[in-house]
């Protein structure tokens, strides 16, 4: 049981545990689809969309891994289940919602085998969030991924039209700047602590 | 056309082939799983037996074994039964006779990084809280880690007062935290200078927790009193 | 009109406020220089197709004579701006940097230089259609430094139509101050002018535009309005590009020109206070556009101060007379912030050409700075009249985003006034940029 | 006479504004001065030592990645003397001058080097500096010194001089030696956090209180502000954008959550605000260019500082929130893309 | 399709610990590579769990190649991989709680490194169990050495030790942020531009050379 109030959950989850800059989850796509804005944003939407399913599946796995007494094998049916549940998702999206599909289609896949969808899916039962809990978690930190990739694409938009060092350019570039953006979210350590 | 829709046009594959592999596949990894449960079972056991005891004969002094209970609904009773949400758990403490010296209960609260997991032990003859043992921590080395190694701060917990009120609900005096070098009073924490914000979480973490269990333990006391010295040897 | 401007005069947004220098030649009357030797005569001094000549080698021509003629509706014919000799039709420099055919005419040194060609009409008698004509025949141009015909301007489309005749009286270029010597000494030929403007527009009111440094002018033209109160002068405030007929109709009436658009989308013709005062001289007597007053000025030049001359005439020969100093020199045809730069002292004087600058070294120094990155100050973006981000656009060009600059950063809508180029602390010559990045654009389309 | 002229060929416009980047950037280190020299005055030749040591070290950084990369010298446009007197400006009086140095090396090159020099950085070099030493060195960034005391012109803080990569000296028992009876060893802004200890803002306007070797004097900064802002050196829709932010946010909160709400006045000349505000925020390369965006950058950046303080762990948070403003620019620049003239009308 | 070439060679295993260094220069599996860095022991433990699940799953799958049907590989390699996982996880638990908990959820997010699934996608399925096995090696020493080069900077710079022990005394001032996550992103970028420097001198002294040569 944890007794955390919801709000603090959300912008815990957005800000001072930012899951991108301060846990390190969903460094893959946050390095590699930054690059532009108009990808990037609907990456973070649909990364966010995929943390809700995952959140709920995770939720409703646990308890059935409790009840059984099969708890050691939480991490394969997590995993199982949940890339079934975004392939499910996937499925319906297509069939029933073709212009969202294409908008979110594409990154769906990249997803589903991303570490902040399984992080995010354990930690919330290493917490013992119950299932609105859970939800919130999920919410905050799909919030919080889209602020980081958001900042982040829209800096290197900007960096594009600048006349980097030959040696910054390419992916050294983006984790100084993660680094940078990782000190800069050093602001929110804290936030609601008293 | 996207490779995703390419894929999702693939020509459906005979299933009996597919299906037997996933099953055989599934069976193999449980398989595995439950093999390598079953021998580090034992081991994972051990080791956090280990722990949790060596924190617990830590912050209550002198203890050399252990009983676990839960707080329910129904009052304090032996933790030999499932843990339901919602019940809190805690650890007893006996000397070498079989007599009750402390409890110990977890407590957290946010710090200046994240969560700050304590382990507390609380002496029911003095009423006080007699030591403190950081589970988990994510503080700033050098700062917030001073709760750990400070020692002014750590002497703060050699006696700190959690005497419940009058009618036995709550507690006399809440704990808190107090700037440091103006600490007048047993239940207030001396603060470290520098890491205010640690020190406050850890007298929050303690305050909530003390709060909240201490007006279920005190009147059931007796039931974790109880234990005998055949028991105690039986038991080694 | 907006907030910024309810109080103070009527203005448009951004812009900026270079000094004017126009104390000592905005006090000098208008003076005759004498005629050079030698003319040289662009067939092409307009916006459109170029003249046709209709002289040959050797031919005389009279002071006034049409030498060329108009290539259909959109051109103008060209009038000899002297008495004297066709030297030959040859390929000369021009201020646009190219070599442009041109006649060369030979001045009889002796001559009396009397405009001895065309007849007196009586425009009240004219049709409409007729006046647009005649006015097609003067051979007028829009003297605002566009060159654009001016028949075409004033022949409203049938789908349109328009309300009111805006007169820029601006000046808002630096130096220059032709316009303002014209409106002070040629009151009356510029009432005239508008008359015959609003008649062929078929408009109903008219409003001069004068920045308010010229105070002088606005109350000699007050002074002189028609009784039936269709013609009122506003003073506006002094910023530049306030002469931009863009800015000058928002100022003056708060509409704004659509992106792409033309004034007459939004009911308004607007026509510079030479352009009509020329005409308002030239159209009672039938006569064409054969000289036109520029204002000669700038630091590099020992007497400044407005000048009637010839079409035609080289500026080596305007120098000459005027005398001008300094090694390192640049010549500007025009105004500091939109006239070019030329590089031949035979590039001549054109209908469009409305003033002379001499610029020598104090002047030239500042610009040759290094170019520092842009470091996002935003003045640019605070001194565009066209509310682009010059800033932005400037990134782009550097990095060859040509496109991207046109179809998401506007900038087609950019009429290279130099605001931006000219506050910006890096020296980025943004314009230059603008001007490349739209050649390049086009090119491509084509 | 006639002199054959060397002919110059120029685009338009051929006429400039007076101003150049150099000139601007001077003017600022001239406004800088006052407010370095008063922190000298405040806090004697520790604080000397330290601005002097940082400056040089981000000239220096400059000089050596001029050399590794262009080999053009960047040091003459004094935009590195002006991240180096800004950033020795936020530092702690008593700061140890190795974590100084080590402050400008970071600032120069992992806020601005990296990412191509002058105009080209995403972040206010000078803060990614002093954001790298408050994260490297926690304890010695929030160690305060006493201002005023006597002697403060013949001895350095024990700290100032400690050796490099070395822990600096706890200056506790030099500050007791010191016998200064109000020192607190807090700042305004932590003694109203954790204390309720309100400082009078007549204190804080004048600098007579514990802090940053800059920050101090409210008043001094408005001046030297405002004497750029005059001069049309500085964009001054930024620094009352962000205090018109914090204002607005101190208000709102007031409503909203009346027991923690903070005073207006006190946070606005408390901690670094003034100095971030006037100085930092209103550093060009990292703000937004369109009047929309800075409008919203600025109230991003006050109401941030508010909730940093009021909610935060930490007592001050200036400096993130302009960091956090300056990773926000690019996002606020395209949604607040300014309307074209004639685009309305067009539609 | 590049014709299948069953020889092992050199380059089978030494591919991965430097021309396809899954971190230098691939940017695979960047969430635990930053975040259990913050010590050397740390970096070493996690390089070896990944590396055993990279071996065990590699050969697995290279085993079952032929009897796995297309449609359902990726859910099979989870599965396998998954298990693995599982395995190192509890293996870890049983050996320290304290390594267990200084690794955190990330011995369990092994199941998601790109790397793995890469490898199993890319070159397990496609090749003979023991080649499969041998480039799983160099792909698992090049990700450890990887790992331990962050690790080794962070610890030194961030607490003056190296796999615990005191290099500097205790008079030595770490820098904290080493250990923070900023100093992860840092200290991963600044390596990253240390090789790409070389590299490019590398590039200018060789065409210098050809020049020279001409
Ligand atoms: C990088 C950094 C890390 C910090 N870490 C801690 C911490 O771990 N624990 C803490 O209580 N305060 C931490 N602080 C907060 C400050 O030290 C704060 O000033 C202090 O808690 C206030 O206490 P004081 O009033 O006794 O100085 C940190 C500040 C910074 C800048
Ligand atoms: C930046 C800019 C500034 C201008 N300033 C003036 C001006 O001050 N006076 C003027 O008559 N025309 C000015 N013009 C030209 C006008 O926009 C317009 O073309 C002219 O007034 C029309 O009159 P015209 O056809 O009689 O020349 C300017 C144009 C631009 C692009
Ligand atoms: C422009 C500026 C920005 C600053 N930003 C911060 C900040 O974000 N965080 C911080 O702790 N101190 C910052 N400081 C220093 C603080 O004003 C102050 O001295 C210190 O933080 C006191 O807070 P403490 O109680 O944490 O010790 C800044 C100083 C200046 C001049
Ligand atoms: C008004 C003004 C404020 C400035 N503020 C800063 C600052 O806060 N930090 C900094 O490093 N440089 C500052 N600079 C200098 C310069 O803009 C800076 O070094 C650039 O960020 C380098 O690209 C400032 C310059 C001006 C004109
Ligand atoms: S410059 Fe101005 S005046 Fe000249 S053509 Fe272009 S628009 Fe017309
Ligand atoms: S031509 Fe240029 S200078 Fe002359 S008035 Fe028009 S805009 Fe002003
Ligand atoms: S030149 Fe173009 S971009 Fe520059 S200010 Fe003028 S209109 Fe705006
Ligand atoms: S004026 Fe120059 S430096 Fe300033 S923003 Fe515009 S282009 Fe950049
Ligand atoms: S390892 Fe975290 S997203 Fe790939």
């Amino acid at each position: 049981m944890n007794y955390e109030s919801l709000s603090f959950i959300f912008l815990n989850a957005v800000l001072a545990n930012n899951f991108v800059l301060a846990l390190f989850l969903g460094l893959c796509p946050f390095l590699g689809v930054s690059g532009k804005l108009n990808t990037a944003v609907p990456m973070g939407l649909a990364t966010m969309f995929v943390m809700l399913v995952s959140s709920v599946c995770a939720y409703g796995i646990n308890i059935v891994l409790v009840g059984l007494d099969i708890e050691f094998l939480r991490l394969i049916a997590y995993i199982v289940v949940i890339a079934s549940a975004v392939q499910l998702v996937e499925m319906t999206l297509k069939k029933f919602s073709p212009g969202l599909f294409r908008a979110l289609g594409i990154f769906l896949p990249l997803i589903t085998t991303n570490c902040a969808i399984l992080g995010l899916a354990l930690f919330q039962t290493f917490k013992e969030y119950d299932f609105l809990q859970s939800l919130v978690y999920a919410l905050g930190a799909g919030t919080g991924f889209i602020l980081a990739i958001m900042l982040m694409a829209g800096l290197r938009e900007k960096l594009e039209l600048s006349n980097l060092p030959s040696v910054t350019q390419g992916a050294a570039v983006s984790l100084m700047l993660g680094g940078l953006l990782s000190l800069s979210f050093m602001g929110f350590a804290g936030l609601g602590g008293q | 056309m996207s490779a995703v829709e390419e894929q999702m046009q693939q020509p459906a594959a005979p299933a009996g082939p597919m299906i037997r592999t996933l099953v055989s596949v599934a069976m193999l990894s449980g398989l595995l799983v439950v093999l390598t449960f079953h021998f580090t079972k034992p081991y994972i056991d051990e080791n956090q037996r280990r722990a949790i005891e060596a924190a617990l004969f830590q912050v209550v002094p002198g203890a050399v074994s252990r009983r676990d209970f839960l707080v329910t609904e129904k009052g304090v009773v032996p933790a030999t039964e499932k843990k339901q949400p919602g019940d809190t758990l805690f650890y007893a403490g006996y000397d070498d006779k079989g007599k009750l010296l402390g409890i110990a209960a977890n407590a957290r609260a946010q710090g200046y990084a994240n969560l700050i997991h304590l382990l507390y032990g609380y002496d029911p003859v003095c009423q006080c809280i007699r030591g403190i043992k950081v589970l988990k921590l994510a503080e700033t080395p050098g700062l917030g880690d001073k709760i750990i190694t400070d020692p002014a701060f750590v002497a703060n917990f050699e006696a700190l007062d959690v005497t419940l009120a009058e009618d036995g609900k709550t507690l006399a005096n809440e704990i808190v935290t107090v700037k440091h070098g103006s600490k007048q009073n047993q239940w207030e924490i001396d603060a470290i200078s520098g890491a205010t914000i640690s020190s406050k979480a850890v007298g929050k973490a303690l305050n909530e927790s003390a709060k909240a269990l201490l007006p279920m333990l005190v009147p059931n006391i007796e039931i974790i009193e109880t234990r005998s010295e055949e028991q105690v040897k039986g038991e080694r | 009109m907006s907030l910024f401007n309810l109080f103070g005069r009527p203005s448009f947004n951004h812009g900026i406020h270079p000094p004017s220098n126009k104390t000592v030649t905005g006090k000098t009357p208008i003076r005759r220089l004498p005629f050079p030797g030698m003319l040289v005569i662009p067939l092409s001094q307009h916006i459109g197709k170029p003249a046709i000549p209709i002289v040959r080698k050797g031919e005389e021509v009279v002071r006034g004579q049409p030498i060329a003629k108009a290539d259909g509706f959109v051109s103008v014919p060209i009038h000899a701006p002297a008495t004297g000799r066709i030297k030959s039709i040859e390929l000369m420099p021009t201020a646009q940097g190219r070599n442009a055919p041109s006649i060369l005419l030979e001045v009889y040194e002796g001559a009396t230089q009397e405009v001895l060609w065309g007849e007196e009409q009586a425009i009240g008698d004219m049709s409409d259609e007729a006046l647009r004509q005649a006015i097609q025949n003067s051979g007028m141009v829009g003297l605002g430094g566009a060159a654009f015909p001016s028949h075409v301007k004033l022949t409203i489309p049938e789908d349109k139509s328009v309300d009111t005749l805006i007169v820029n009286g601006c000046e808002c270029e630096p130096y220059l101050s032709c316009d303002h010597r014209m409106m002070l000494e040629h009151p009356r030929a510029l009432m005239r002018g508008i008359r015959y403007a609003m008649r062929a527009t078929g408009t109903k009111q008219a409003v001069i535009g004068i920045e308010d440094n010229k105070m002088d002018a606005v109350e000699t033209l007050r002074a002189n309005l028609p009784r039936e109160g269709s013609i009122s002068v506003e003073a506006v405030e002094t910023k530049y590009p306030q002469g931009s007929e863009k800015m000058l109709i928002k100022s003056l009436l708060g509409r704004e020109v659509p992106t792409g658009g033309i004034p007459a989308e939004i009911g308004v013709v607007v026509n510079n206070v030479g352009t009509l005062a020329a005409l308002g001289q030239l159209l009672p007597k039938g006569e064409g556009l054969i000289e036109r007053v520029i204002t000669v000025a700038g630091p590099g030049v020992k007497h400044p101060g407005n000048y009637l001359v010839p079409l035609g005439t080289p500026i080596g020969f305007v120098l000459d007379q005027v005398g001008y100093e300094g090694s390192e020199t640049e010549f500007i045809l025009g105004g500091p912030m939109m006239g070019p730069a030329v590089s031949a002292l035979d590039t001549p004087v054109t209908k469009g050409t409305s003033g002379l600058l001499v610029l020598n070294e104090p002047n030239i120094e500042a610009e040759t700075l290094r170019i520092w990155p842009c470091i996002k100050c935003a003045r640019c973006v605070d001194a565009c009249p066209m509310h682009l981000n010059p800033s932005h656009l400037g990134l782009l060009a550097a990095k060859r985003k040509y496109e991207t600059m046109a179809e998401e950063f506007h900038l087609n809508d950019c009429f290279e006034c130099g605001s931006c180029s000219y506050v910006c602390p890096s020296n980025i010559p943004l314009v230059q940029y603008f001007r490349i990045a739209k050649a390049i654009n086009r090119e491509q389309a084509a | 006479m006639k002199i054959k002229p060397q002919i110059e060929l120029r685009t338009t416009p051929h006429a400039h504004a007076p101003d150049d980047v150099v000139r601007i950037m001077r003017n600022v280190v001239y406004a800088l001065l006052p407010i370095a020299g008063f922190a000298i005055w405040q806090f004697g030749l520790s604080v000397l030592a330290l601005l002097i040591i940082v400056t040089l070290s981000c000239l220096l950084t400059e000089r050596f990645f001029n050399w590794m990369g262009s080999g053009y010298n960047s040091l003459g446009d004094w935009s590195a003397t002006i991240t180096g007197l800004l950033l020795a400006l936020t530092l702690p009086p008593a700061f140890p001058l190795w974590m100084g140095a080590v402050a400008g090396f970071a600032a120069i090159s992992l806020g601005k080097a990296l990412f191509g020099g002058l105009g080209m950085n995403v972040l206010n070099p000078a803060l990614v500096g002093r954001a790298f030493v408050q994260a490297a060195f926690p304890v010695a960034i929030t160690t305060w010194t006493p201002a005023f005391f006597d002697g403060r012109f013949s001895q350095f803080a024990p700290s100032t001089l400690a050796l490099p990569f070395l822990r600096p000296p706890s200056v506790d028992s030099w500050v007791e030696l010191l016998q200064i009876d109000a020192f607190s060893g807090a700042t305004p802004l932590a003694l109203h956090k954790f204390e309720g200890i309100q400082t009078d803002t007549i204190d804080l306007l004048t600098g007579m209180t514990m802090g940053s070797a800059g920050e101090t004097s409210a008043l001094l900064i408005l001046a030297c502000g405002l004497y750029l802002a005059f001069r049309r050196m500085l964009d001054w829709r930024i620094p009352l954008t962000v205090m018109g932010g914090v204002v607005l946010t101190s208000a709102l909160l007031s409503l909203v959550d009346p027991e923690k709400a903070p005073d207006a006045i006190f946070m606005l000349f408390s901690g670094g605000l003034m100095l971030g505000a006037w100085f930092m925020a209103s550093d060009m390369v990292g703000s937004p260019v369109t009047p929309l965006g800075i409008l919203i950058y600025g109230l991003l950046i006050g109401s941030l500082t508010v909730v940093i303080r009021v909610y935060g762990g930490l007592t001050e948070g200036v400096m993130y929130a302009i960091l956090l403003g300056n990773a926000a620019t690019p996002l606020i620049e395209q949604i607040t893309q300014p309307r074209v003239f004639g685009q309305r009308a067009s539609k | 399709m590049r014709k299948q070439n069953n020889e092992i060679t050199w380059d089978t295993f030494s591919e991965g610990l430097w021309r396809e260094n899954p971190v230098f220069a691939m940017l695979l599996g960047m969430c635990p590579v930053l975040a259990v860095t913050n010590s050397a022991i740390n970096a070493l433990a996690m390089g070896v769990a990944t590396t055993f699940v990279l071996l065990a799953s590699g050969l697995l799958i290279s085993l079952l190649r032929r009897q796995i049907p297309k449609q359902v590989r990726i859910a099979t390699y989870i599965v396998i991989i998954a298990t693995f996982v599982t395995i190192v996880d509890y293996t870890i638990q049983a050996i320290s709680l304290d390594l267990y908990n200084a690794l955190g959820a990330f011995i369990q997010l092994i199941v998601v490194n790109c790397m793995i699934l890469g490898r199993a996608e890319a070159y397990a399925s496609k090749n003979r169990p023991l080649k499969a096995f041998v480039n799983a090696l160099g792909m698992g020493a090049g990700f450890t050495f990887a790992l331990l080069c962050l690790g080794v900077v962070r610890e030194v710079l961030g607490a003056g030790k190296l796999f615990g022990f005191d290099l500097f005394g205790p008079q030595f001032e770490p820098w904290v942020v080493m250990v923070l996550p900023a100093g992860g992103f840092i200290v991963l970028g600044a390596w990253l531009l240390l090789f790409e420097w070389f590299k490019q001198r590398k590039a200018q002294s060789e065409s210098d050379a050809v020049v020279e040569v001409r």
